[in-house]
């Protein structure tokens, strides 16, 4: 065993054990968030922007609205795209280049969160049935990685959503800088994730305990207290009363987070 | 599209009741070359697996001197779809192949072949909905077939909601017009969930529900991998095909 | 020299040698293909399918159509496209990731046979000209490389058109699943690959005699038995006498497949 | 477009004389992660730049015995202006990294620091005219809050010509509507200039004003250069943010 | 399209008969920076071929120690052709790169070089038909004007059959409207057929024909091959260009 | 230090030494150009072409024009796009592959001093507004890298688009090989690059003070003696002084070579 695995290994005990006496080293609960700072309004090219802080984890989402043709199986509805960019400002660990599948997946889970909440009303952004409509892209850019970069990402999106506004739109031109209304916003999804080390589960890991990290599952609710969308990463496995502890806390711990977002509306 | 109606009378479109599987056929060893392989039929999905390995780890900076790298990569021929698949890997298709590959690695003893890579293929020659469960049920298969040691098979199966209803193993006209999917994967050995996700809108309750539903749908194809595996080695026991 | 080279030299001199006294490994002659098996129709999601079996080498094509703008050149004319791809499910050689050299030439090579022989009628394929033709891809996907890639390819693209039917086509939309009439097929045309080892030449070789080989020649010949297509690969060359009789040998075994094919139609 | 009038009495649309700077602030050490950061407003430009490094090179053959490799990345955010940037490097970027990475390798001591690489990464947030400077101008503080030892700070500015007179530091509408763009980097030490590029319409004589302009505007950024690092070491001193 | 007469009492609409070349110059030693070079005239095509190595082999996985590696690249600049040519690799130019670099791999003594690779780069500049013939028959002299040991220079030429004859050497019309190309490459020194394609339609006895044709028209290339060699070897011992 | 570099060192320092006494290797003063030949119009296939000739450093450049649609902003203005490719025939430091960065900053810079020049008249190019455009294509293809590939480059692009002339366009074709005027060309933009080697200054480096060099600027001058674009390379700096003698060499400079350029218009 090199002497570096070595070390880490015993760092990583020292985590689980510490988490098995219910101790987190930033002196949290098990199944509590680190504090959420929301920045909505930061970027004026964005149509909507967000800076989230979660603990020491920065991300910023932009939003930017183009005119563009519906899909043919969807003509009376504006369309939806969610990207995330791992750029290496963030972490050491990030690298220039294509998206790798770290990338994809989180991009995938925050999307499916919005689509599946419904959160916007894809119906009043046609402008004209299978000819026009407009396009919504989600632009998530993570500025300092210190764990759960899933989650900031989704709250950031949400937050930039509901602070995203559509240009003015005449003679077929868009006129950026000059607004007609708010984007139409209907509900405000939530992502939750939580980590398994060994036996125990965290929520919202920290940078050292996202890396001891077994294995983790995302929850997404909505403002019903439904689940939108969840996903299971990483290689441990999960018992059934596990999963049903975490969406019980994931429904639990939304409310906070929910309000905050709205407070800014 | 979203008034057909899916259930009558506690039955499905296809007669199916909510608790039934569509119908599930498995081959093992199908393929010559590879190391390990299985065809499958679940419903209208045609899907091939083949594993290679273990084998030499390259390039070499991906190589552990702990234990194998497990790929996984999962496909759709250009033509198993109405609309020809671009042969590019789309992002949904590595997605499902990262999420694939997790739940394999806890399952097989990878810590036994250090420095080597383990290299799981399926492709989906005819799609019908439910794919992501229908290739990891076969790949499973694949592995077990190669002689690679495991926990277990591991046998995937989802469930879903519609018309307000929480129903085992979603057929196409289901996926599209449904409420929610909820794909796992399962490690009956264990009764521990391996690969989860989910999509759509489920009450906490319905949710439970829909993972219990998806493990007893798991534990049926669980008989249905065994016995694929027995035949298998009937044949060969008796002089091979 | 390696030891690893140096068995394989032994073993390849061995196949020459073999080879040389007259046999091959699985007791065929020097001009005879292996056995061919061909299931047209397994694939429901294609407007054409075929998996074609040469020995243990199994190949599927698919065919799917779709609408599209004709080249400006050939306004009249539907189009068509072949792709082959390698993937290594079919053997430890092949690669994931963006074509190759090998599967480029085995692409073209494909394509060749069936564009030059006219094989399908592409007016007929013309909707409305200058604007909407059908177009044909043709998709090959080998799943058990034992040799003889190329002929195995060759023909279930072949057997794939020739089971395919045009969708109907009403009110601008395709109605997947309902079918108008037969893809207008009006050739045969078979691909025959010979290797050259050593001195020696034999047809459609299997796997070890493919690694053994020093060049090969893939002679496609038409329903009227002529050269529509011809393709040397590999580093060895060939003497004209040597062509010829691969030509001769060509037109005469491609006969039998060709009645297997035409007998599923 | 051409026809506003972008001066008028000696004063420019936003108020600014011929020699005035927008307004820049600067901050140091803003990330966590980072082995050196700085975010910086110049105008309606937003930046923040990260260092990593020096570290041990990557791919093997791009190492050098001999000193440390400086990469430099110029990155416009998707939302950072009006149509949203495509996230692929574009032909400007990799331009504007190369010739950045050039002038910062004349003044980091790279050859202390053999076999590594030290990677500079600059993200345009918001953009308004002159992001490049701006970017350089983070990026010379963020190596600084690295503690990576250079000649000097390295202040970047740009000059250029409206309607017929050299003015420092354009504005996006100047930009536009300009004859002439001149963005340099300075090394205040030495005096010397270490990047240098323009486009537009200038005679030998005004080019030379231009230059002559732009390092006087790089002597202001100079100053607020420093501020910022002053600044992060006080409150490094007391105790921290 | 297809109407236009080809042949007109036993000539074609360029003058030449049924086994007639067009007109071909070789000029060896054209550039100063390749190890070997050429360039070639011949009909309306104009193409450059330059030859680096044996040199070093990158990267290594590529390396055999039995012998050089030989790569061909083939490419048309973007403006050979009408309609300009995307700077990508095309599919036809692999295909004939592949096809190329396989024929001068049994010609090239690679096993004197092990570790090494041999790079031939041809550039058509002005495309009129039988390009990949034109390049391969320069690359061999450029090959020989960088001295590299091959068993002997390598001609190369396409038969083709128009309005139902077979002729050699077709020019661009005959190439759109014709009925068959067959290209071959051949080493005169053994008699034997190094490259060999074929598309349109033959009889059995008609594609003999063209062959044998096809090879009479090579060894007519083979002269002026060695006449371009001799030349640039005259010059030489004379003091050089 | 490797032997290798030791070597380089020593000649590296003979090159300066020798530059420092007032010599250079093939005779020439310190701000002297290398001979330049240029020979037009020798590519039929393009619209326009030229090689260049500077010293042993040989560039080919051709131009394509068709018809496209203009920029959304510039409607009724002609598109350009300028191409430099390094393809390993000319260098054995040159790769296939996609474009890297000395690529992409030897395009844009040609590209700029061509288009800030406003050399060619892009209203002239306009066949319909906002709907059909002609778009000029120029490809440059270096043969032989002796040094200084920005300065042949640019020189063969704007001797290419002197010689250049426009198709007929009849009926939506373009009749290629048939042409109804030159194509409008009202300046003559000259680069001109200076290498710096320790503390002295050169113009038009050869390939030997190229790779000696520690610094380049590129200066491009116009008709009126302006300057229209520059660019500094390499990882020296320059002092003021040192530039504003560039600027006066680049001026003067380059009446020579404008004069042979527009002896062929």
């Amino acid at each position: 065993m090199s002497s570096e695995r070595l070390i880490w290994n015993v760092k990583k005990e020292g985590i689980i054990k510490r988490i098995k006496e219910g101790q987190r080293k930033d002196g949290r609960d098990m199944m509590e968030r680190r504090e959420l700072k929301v920045t909505p309004g930061l970027i004026e090219t964005a149509e909507g922007s967000s800076m989230v802080e979660l603990g020491d984890t920065k991300v910023i989402a932009g939003i930017k609205l183009n005119i563009g043709t519906p899909f043919p199986d969807q003509p009376e509805k504006g369309a939806l795209f969610t990207g995330v960019e791992l750029y290496p400002v963030a972490s050491p660990s990030y690298e220039t280049g294509p998206p790798r599948e770290q990338t994809i997946e989180i991009s995938r889970v925050v999307d499916r969160g919005i689509r599946e909440s419904n959160m916007i009303n894809l119906e009043e952004l046609c402008i004209e049935p299978g000819e026009k409509v407009w396009t919504v892209a989600i632009d998530i850019f993570p500025l300092d990685q210190d764990g759960n970069i899933i989650d900031a990402s989704a709250i950031a999106a949400v937050s930039a959503l509901i602070n995203a506004k559509i240009p003015k739109y005449e003679d077929g031109d868009i006129i950026r800088g000059e607004y007609q209304k708010e984007l139409p916003v209907t509900d405000t999804p939530i992502a939750s994730t939580f980590s398994k080390l060994g036996n125990e589960i965290i929520m919202d890991p920290a940078l050292e305990e996202e890396k001891a990290q077994d294995g983790r599952i995302t929850i997404y609710t909505n403002d019903k207290g439904n689940v939108c969308a969840s996903q299971k990463g990483g290689n441990s496995s999960f018992k059934r009363d596990e999963i049903k502890n975490i969406i019980k806390e994931a429904v639990k711990q939304s409310k906070k987070p929910r309000k905050e977002l709205l407070k800014n509306k | 599209m979203k008034e057909k109606k899916l259930m009558k009378k506690g039955k499905r479109l296809d007669g199916r009741g909510k608790e039934d599987l569509r119908d599930i056929t498995i081959e093992a060893g199908k393929l010559k070359r590879a190391d390990g392989s299985a065809y499958l039929e679940w419903g209208g999905n045609k899907i091939i697996a083949a594993v290679y390995g273990p084998r030499e780890c390259f390039p070499r900076h991906q190589r552990s001197p702990y234990k194998a790298r497990l790929d996984y990569y999962y496909r759709l021929a250009p033509f198993s779809v109405e609309d020809r698949a671009n042969p590019k890997p789309s992002r949904r298709g590595i997605e499902i192949s990262k999420v694939s590959a997790e739940a394999l690695s806890d399952v097989v003893f990878l810590e036994y072949f250090p420095n080597t890579t383990i290299d799981v293929y399926t492709v989906v020659l005819q799609a019908q909905a439910g794919t992501r469960c229908a290739a990891l049920t076969a790949a499973s298969v694949a592995l077990a077939d190669a002689g690679i040691p495991m926990k277990g098979l591991m046998p995937s199966c989802a469930a879903g909601k519609i018309e307000g209803e929480v129903v085992l193993d979603l057929s196409k006209d289901e996926d599209q017009c449904g409420e929610a999917d909820l794909p796992i994967a399962y490690l009956p050995n264990k009764d521990e969930i391996t690969l989860m996700q989910m999509d759509g809108d489920m009450t906490p309750k319905e949710y439970e529900e829909a993972v219990d539903l998806a493990v007893e749908g798991c534990m049926k194809v669980y008989e249905i991998q065994k016995k694929a595996l027995k035949e298998k080695y009937r044949q060969f026991n008796e002089g091979g095909e």
